[in-house]
């Protein structure tokens, strides 16, 4: 196999990682700092989807769509966490887990009652429609690499506003002892409310990128959740730092064991088993992953400082 | 001075940047009280944390009746003798408290894989565990949930769960802390019962019952033992005084 | 400017406060003695809603806090240094101190991050370190600062010196005095007798929830009763 | 006060029960499809079709007052066997027809028969029904799930298409759709492919697939998968490049989330809405005028098997107690098919045309034309295993 | 407080036990299957609660257990093995078994970190089942015969079924309120209200919730292997997540750490969920809200609202 096609996949694992990434970000920062395990994220980025393709139906306009659906994720996240996730915090795991698994539940539904269960055309926008060459025989879909490129950018904001912001330190000091930071005078209540919308916003953006490469249906965030939670439990509950490092090492165990496990297994148990074993195994890899990771760090490997 | 039971050696314990024991040094004898006084933060805490097992140290040794337990986890230790309170209240709460007792001689008698006889119908448990709520002064409240009964209970119930596992060393950490005076006075006088009975090293705030009870006292700052003696020296040592409430010795 | 009445407060069943009367003047250093456990933390954590009020008022600066939300309360104008320091371990010292600032009384001199390393030398030394690496005293020193870059009129520190080495608590003290000079309202929780019958200008000490004493350093320093029942080792 | 919450919760119990209970009636078809989740769009097609159906027989099947009952197997085979269970055992139906699952389907087709009631098939063709598990009283107006992939192999041996990527979820259809391929397609494989089922993006496998660089792609994507999958093939760049042929991958339910990807897109099909026949013409004018959309074949062998249910009930006038004469009835396939005159094999399934089919540009939309015919009466591959008694 | 728990309960069991009986004399056998698949999910329930409302355990993987065991009872079939005296016990050991290595790994860890490896280990094995295609992979596979138990018990007769079901929920109710009485019960109570003083008294508390994840395990197994024989049909979607989402809902609606509790929440859960469906093709859209509200302002389920105590 040649290094371009390694590089190439590469690419893919990475592209995969970020969506990830974008999705694990919000998870990891409301457990991190309100303690809560929202199983909902992932309507969120199904909710994000369906604003933006909607929104691209009534105004035919890319920029515009990606505008109100960021708007629009953000606010029904505030709105979902100040009607029903509020009272949860003070909850056990248990009892978030249920009442947001009866989210999805209502999610899921909501946007078959208003959208329809037909998945949902939605396209490439025109100009990210073509190809860059990156190297001399290695094209790349532009929208694929755009969405690596906003993934990366929003990393890096992200990092920049957690590290260098007040909200970032806000963020941070109230990770590690939410009384002290409300004894000082900051409104933790409204600063959850707002890192909820951020982190909603942040899934929709994922939901929205996805639209036009994957299908926009009731149900697109169950299954993106799913690995999202391996990547934040590989990475450590709580950390962007490990939300990041976990997403693409999930992005690119995933791909690169899709691309190339089969082919390498072939060589060594022949291809009538591989055939039958490698895409077993492909699909198991990430939760062996995680199950492996685990039993080394219990905490992750990337354990986010609490108090 | 025999062998002692508890020999303690150079136990550390960093949390980041702050080092909450330094080297710490014990020696308990068999029967002896040991008091372990010090400002907050001064490490107390994690040093009994370290005794017991709920913490690893970082270095150092713990030896045990001529024994080195330092790499025992709780379960064990307590197997071997070791027994505590908590500093925070913790017990079953919502068990009774004949319950709470029962569970610790439950874990000293015998492995618990028992699927089918009624853990409440066994008398080889339930009888000892009322005769040591009984010691404690509990008797009356027995079949009360253990949440509902009030602080000054709740402490004592903590003593009659570490009692219940036939303890060989008693760590308390703050036995009386948050009690009212009545209640406080009441625990100082069962304590006084155990002094002798059971080797104890007691963590208190309260000069009073340190004084009411120890036969001879440590004191921690910074992680670290600056001082042991009788009470009495202690009481009289400048430089406990100083490093323990600050004040300039006055020349 | 603080009024405290008959506050009452506990932690689930058991009370801890049984009616605590206080006032803090103007410009005023107030002291609350009294050995551990008598309810000088609780007293703090009531009057700033970290702990609900069973009964009583406090009032400040003729607004009545009880009741409100933390967040609240300290934007009334009360800084807390809280017992144990709780410094935010995962920020640098110079994050610690920016991230709850702020002036929202529009004081004319407000206070920076270069003023309270003015304060405290030695955190400037130490800015970029995180605040879970700093010592004992370098962290009672940043929860000061944190404290003051809220801007407080009246800074509350729970314990500040408590477990600290001779000289830093000297220069802590030596701090509080200086704020004082500047005219900042403090009120102090401690044990120290001596020291702070030089510092402070009243006192109260609490025995088993509720105020045994009150008075003026002269008045304290005179009654060794009163310093050995209460306070003694 | 506690009694009467205790009350409350024992009747809220009881009341949840009391509401299974229904009274019954004439001629009952139980009608069994998915209706929640991301796959009741396609219950939704042949749902709209079954009422199309009655609309065109007067809202009498067979001539007799006609009840159907929706049923929602939400995908899982321990719920449709619960509700056919309910179908035949409370409801007492006369007929169980729907499925899309061929899971589902092996679960309930014996419930079903084994109650000595009939079962009309209308999308799910495992094999297994087919061949070994044939039964007297099991019809499909469908297939079997081989015979279109064949039909797709059989068209590429033809054309002499040769170095073919083939890709399919890795499950037990996917297998089964290579399978059919291979039996008539002879010609060089360069790979074949097996993905997650449920899986969202394929980039991966496309990069594969371009560096093998072959010569056609053969896929078999139902349902969502397709769509993504067709998305990101036309979004790599390859649908000009490399011909892809595919079976139950694009079709009406999935075409207007598709869209211009699957243009140039070859499918084979035993149906198609541009069909030339009467029956097919007015079948899929008057659904698009009652429902405004373009009815799919999910739809259409719905619409054929409550035609297939009228035709049997007509031949015994109206004896629901007859079954050997309704099902003699139904051999002979005498009704007006939307895919034109067809007959049954041995096995109770169809003998029928298999047509290639391209996704063109349509007046307004893509939509589906067909080609040509691959096979004429085409038989699957396992009636002769079918131990039929009666 | 008792009286009516103890009368529901009563009231509950004659029922459950009349069932077949009244649905005889009305001719509907329907509400025969109905009835006995909910009794199969009111095992896998109480199995769950076992270690989740007693242990404090949140295994969000139990289904991977319902798998475990109906795979057991299919794939002997499969090689045409149908005696029930195979397949059961096989069952019932062999998600003992899985159990054991899941529990092992995963009660290293605690809290959220725990619930998620837990759903891992089932998404695991889910995708493990649905890629294996000699065991009919992602479509399963049919069961030709019910378990075979000789003469006496014939589960291909709907009554003698119904009454196996019964009495193994009502055998495991009983075990289960022996169990969590003696010993080891109180041991694995106790690590739910306070493991760090359970250890201090000398309990080392690892291999007694190993030893009760691995019954919980196995529990739930017998209750995979019961799901087969009545669907007659084995698909590797019991193991997916949503199943274990839903016998967790059950255990919380009916109540957690009661025992008969999930058993009520079986029995309204899956009832719910057919009257809903039949109501509307949205059914989700109510059910989704309501377990929002359950979870927000019923914490103790339905029998701790039969208890009656706020």
């Amino acid at each position: 196999m040649s290094w371009l096609l390694v590089l190439e996949q590469c690419l893919n694992g990475l592209q995969f990682g970020v969506m990830l990434f974008l999705m694990a970000a919000g998870l990891t920062l409301v457990f991190g700092i309100m303690n809560l395990v929202n199983l909902a994220h992932g309507s969120l980025y199904m909710v994000g989807a369906y604003f933006a393709t909607a929104a691209f139906g009534w105004t035919g306009s890319f920029v515009l769509s990606v505008v109100f659906s960021l708007l629009a994720t953000l606010a029904v996240g505030m709105v979902v966490e100040v009607v029903a996730l509020r009272t949860l915090y003070e909850r056990d795991h248990l009892d978030q887990v249920l009442a947001t698994f009866g989210l999805i539940l209502f999610f899921n539904e909501a946007v078959a009652m208003v959208w329809g269960r037909t998945a949902l055309f939605t396209t490439v926008p025109k100009a990210l429609s073509g190809h860059l060459q990156l190297l001399p025989g290695l094209r790349y879909p532009a929208y694929r690499a755009v969405i690596i490129l906003v993934g990366l950018a929003v990393a890096l904001l992200l990092y920049v506003v957690v590290s260098r912001t007040r909200l970032g330190m806000l963020i941070r000091a109230g990770a590690s002892n939410r009384t002290m930071v409300a004894a000082l005078g900051v409104n933790v209540r409204l600063l959850y409310t707002i890192v909820f919308g951020v982190g909603a916003a942040l899934a929709g953006l994922g939901g929205l990128m996805a639209g036009p490469i994957y299908t926009v249906q009731p149900g697109m965030g169950d299954d993106i959740l799913i690995q999202v939670l391996v990547v934040i439990v590989i990475g450590g509950i709580g950390s962007i730092r490990g939300a990041l490092v976990g997403a693409v090492v999930v992005g690119m165990v995933d791909t690169l064991g899709r691309a190339f496990l089969k082919p390498m297994l072939s060589t060594t148990i022949g291809p009538a088993a591989a055939n039958d074993a490698g895409p077993a195994l492909a699909s198991m890899l990430i939760y062996i992953l995680m199950a492996a990771v685990l039993s080394f760090r219990p905490q992750g490997l990337f354990p986010a400082a609490r108090g | 001075m025999a062998e002692p039971l508890l020999s303690v050696r150079g136990l550390r314990k960093r949390f980041g940047g702050l080092v909450a024991t330094d080297g710490v040094d014990l020696d308990v004898a068999e029967g002896e009280t040991l008091a372990v006084i010090g400002p907050n933060g001064a490490g107390k805490t994690t040093l009994i944390a370290q005794l017991s097992g709920d913490l690893a140290p970082d270095a150092g040794t713990i030896r045990f009746a001529g024994e080195d337990v330092t790499a025992l986890p709780a379960p064990e230790r307590s197997g071997r003798g070791f027994a505590r309170s908590f500093q925070v209240t913790s017990i079953f709460r919502e068990f009774s408290a004949l319950d709470n007792v029962a569970l610790a001689v439950q874990a000293h008698a015998g492995h618990s894989f028992r699927f089918w006889r009624r853990a409440r119908e066994e008398r080889a448990l339930r009888e000892p565990a009322r005769a040591v709520l009984a010691q404690v002064g509990l008797a009356a409240r027995a079949d009360v949930e253990a949440g509902a009964l009030a602080h000054g209970e709740q402490r004592q119930l903590e003593i009659a769960m570490a009692l219940a596992t036939r303890p060989r060393l008693l760590l308390l950490d703050e036995p009386v802390a948050g009690m009212g005076i009545d209640e406080s006075q009441r625990m100082v006088a069962l304590l006084r019962t155990l002094r002798g009975r059971h080797t104890i090293v007691l963590v208190e705030h309260d000069m009073d019952v340190v004084f009411a009870l120890a036969d001879r006292i440590s004191v921690m700052v910074y992680g670290r033992v600056i001082a042991t003696g009788a009470p009495e020296a202690i009481r009289g040592n400048a430089e406990v005084r100083r490093a323990y409430l600050g004040e300039e010795v006055r020349a | 400017m603080l009024a405290v009445e008959g506050l009452e407060a506990a932690y689930g069943v058991s009370q801890v406060l049984f009616g605590i009367d206080l006032a803090v003047e103007p410009g005023r250093l107030v002291t609350l003695l009294g050995r551990n456990g008598m309810g000088k933390t609780t007293t703090v954590r009531a009057m700033m809603g970290l702990l609900p009020v069973r009964a009583g008022r406090v009032r400040f600066e003729g607004r009545a806090l009880e009741g409100l939300p933390p967040h609240r309360i300290a934007q009334a104008g009360l800084g807390l240094v809280p017992e144990g320091r709780q410094i935010f371990p995962n920020l640098t010292v110079r994050e610690n101190l920016v991230a709850t600032a702020a002036n929202r009384r529009g004081a004319a001199a407000p206070w920076t991050v270069e003023r309270v390393f003015e304060l405290f030398p030695h955190l400037a030394a130490r800015a970029r370190s995180m605040g879970g690496t700093l010592s004992g005293g370098e962290q009672q020193m940043l929860a000061v600062g944190r404290a003051l870059m809220t801007n407080p009129l009246l800074l509350i520190l729970d314990e500040a010196t408590e477990g600290l080495a001779p000289l830093i608590r000297g220069e802590i003290w030596a701090c509080l005095e200086r704020l004082k000079a500047g005219g900042l309202s403090i009120l102090l929780i401690d044990k120290n007798v001596e020291a702070l019958t030089r510092l402070a200008d009243h006192h109260y000490v609490l025995e088993k929830g509720r105020v045994v004493w009150s008075g003026t350093s002269p008045e304290l320093r005179a009654r060794a009763d009163v310093q050995h029942r209460y306070l003694g080792v | 006060m506690r009694t009467l919450r205790g009350a409350a919760v024992l009747a809220l119990v009881a009341a949840l029960m009391a509401v299974q209970a229904r009274a019954a009636e004439p001629v009952k078809i139980g009608f069994i499809t998915t209706l929640s989740g991301p796959a009741g769009v396609i219950g939704k097609h042949m749902k709209d079709s079954v009422e199309l159906a009655l609309d065109h027989l007067g809202r009498k099947v067979g001539g007799l007052d006609t009840e159907v009952i929706y049923r929602d197997d939400q995908r899982k085979a321990d719920v449709g066997k619960q509700v056919a269970d309910e179908l035949l055992k409370k409801d007492r139906v006369n007929f169980v027809a729907g499925i899309i699952w061929s899971n589902v389907m092996l679960a309930v087709a014996p419930t079903v028969t084994g109650a000595g009631t009939l079962m009309v098939g209308t999308n799910a063709g495992p094999h297994e029904l087919a061949g070994k598990m044939c039964n007297e009283l099991y019809f499909t107006t469908s297939w079997q799930n081989d015979q279109t992939p064949e039909a797709m192999g059989k068209h590429m041996q033809d054309q002499k298409i040769t170095d073919v990527y083939v890709m399919a979820p890795n499950y037990a259809a996917g297998k089964d759709m290579v399978n059919g391929f291979k039996r008539y397609f002879k010609g060089k494989l360069v790979d074949e492919v097996y993905t997650k089922l449920g899986q969202q993006d394929y980039q991966a496998e496309i990069t594969a697939l371009r560096a093998a660089n072959p010569k056609a792609v053969f896929v078999f994507y139902p349902g969502d998968m397709g769509i993504q999958f067709l998305k990101q093939y036309a979004q790599a760049g390859l649908r000009d490049q490399i011909p892809l042929f595919s079976v139950y991958t694009v079709d009406e339910t999935t075409l207007p989330a598709v869209g211009d990807a699957a243009l140039g897109n070859f499918e084979a099909r035993y149906w198609s809405p541009d069909l030339k026949n009467e029956a097919s013409q007015k079948y899929v004018a008057d659904f698009k005028k009652k429902f405004g959309y373009t009815p799919s074949y999910y739809g259409a062998q719905s619409y054929d098997g409550i035609l297939l249910i009228d035709s049997a009930i007509r031949a015994v006038k109206g004896d629901l107690g007859n079954k050997k004469g309704m099902v003699a009835a139904m051999r002979k396939a005498d009704f007006k098919s939307t895919r034109g005159k067809f007959t049954y094999n041995v096995n109770h399934h169809p003998i029928e045309n298999f047509y290639l089919l391209k996704a063109v540009k349509g007046a307004s939309e893509v939509e589906m034309q067909i080609q040509k015919t691959v096979f004429e009466n085409h038989k699957d591959a396992y009636y002769q295993d079918c131990p039929m008694k009666w | 407080m008792r009286t009516p728990r103890t009368l529901a309960l009563a009231v509950g069991f004659v029922a459950l036990a009349l069932v077949p009986v009244v649905a005889a004399a009305l001719n509907q056998p329907f509400y025969l299957d109905l009835v006995r698949r909910i009794m199969i999910f009111a095992i896998a329930a109480v199995s769950l609660d076992l270690i989740l409302g007693f242990g404090g355990m949140v295994s969000f993987g139990h289904a991977a257990y319902l798998g475990v065991g109906a795979y057991a009872v299919a794939i002997p079939a499969f090689y045409g093995v149908h005696s029930g005296f195979v397949q059961w016990p096989l069952a019932v050991g062999l998600s003992a078994l899985v159990a054991l290595v899941i529990g092992t790994l995963s009660l290293r860890t605690s809290g959220v970190y725990f619930i998620m490896i837990t759903l891992a280990f089932a998404q695991m094995l889910y995708y493990l089942g649905i890629s294996i295609n000699a065991w009919g992979a992602d479509d399963g596979m049919r069961l030709a015969r019910r378990s075979q138990f000789g003469g006496a018990v014939d589960l291909g007769n709907p009554y003698v079924f119904y009454y196996v079901v019964f009495g193994l929920l009502v055998l495991l109710l009983w075990l289960g309120h022996r169990l969590i009485h003696a010993r080891f019960g109180m041991v694995i109570r106790a690590a739910r209200s306070n493991e760090p003083r359970l250890r201090a008294v000398g309990f080392a508390t690892f291999r007694y919730k190993l030893a009760a994840f691995v019954l919980a395990g196995a529990a739930c197994g017998l209750a995979g292997a019961l799901l087969t024989n009545q669907t007659e049909y084995l698909t590797p979607s019991y193991m997916h997540w949503t199943r274990s989402g839903d016998i967790m809902v059950m255990v919380i609606l009916g109540g957690m750490g009661t025992l008969f509790g999930p058993v009520l929440g079986a029995i309204v859960f899956l009832l719910l969920e057919d009257v809903l469906a039949a109501w509307t093709v949205h059914w989700q859209v109510v059910l989704g809200p309501l377990l929002v509200l359950i979870v927000l302002y019923a914490r103790r389920g339905l029998w701790g609202l039969l208890a009656g105590r706020g």
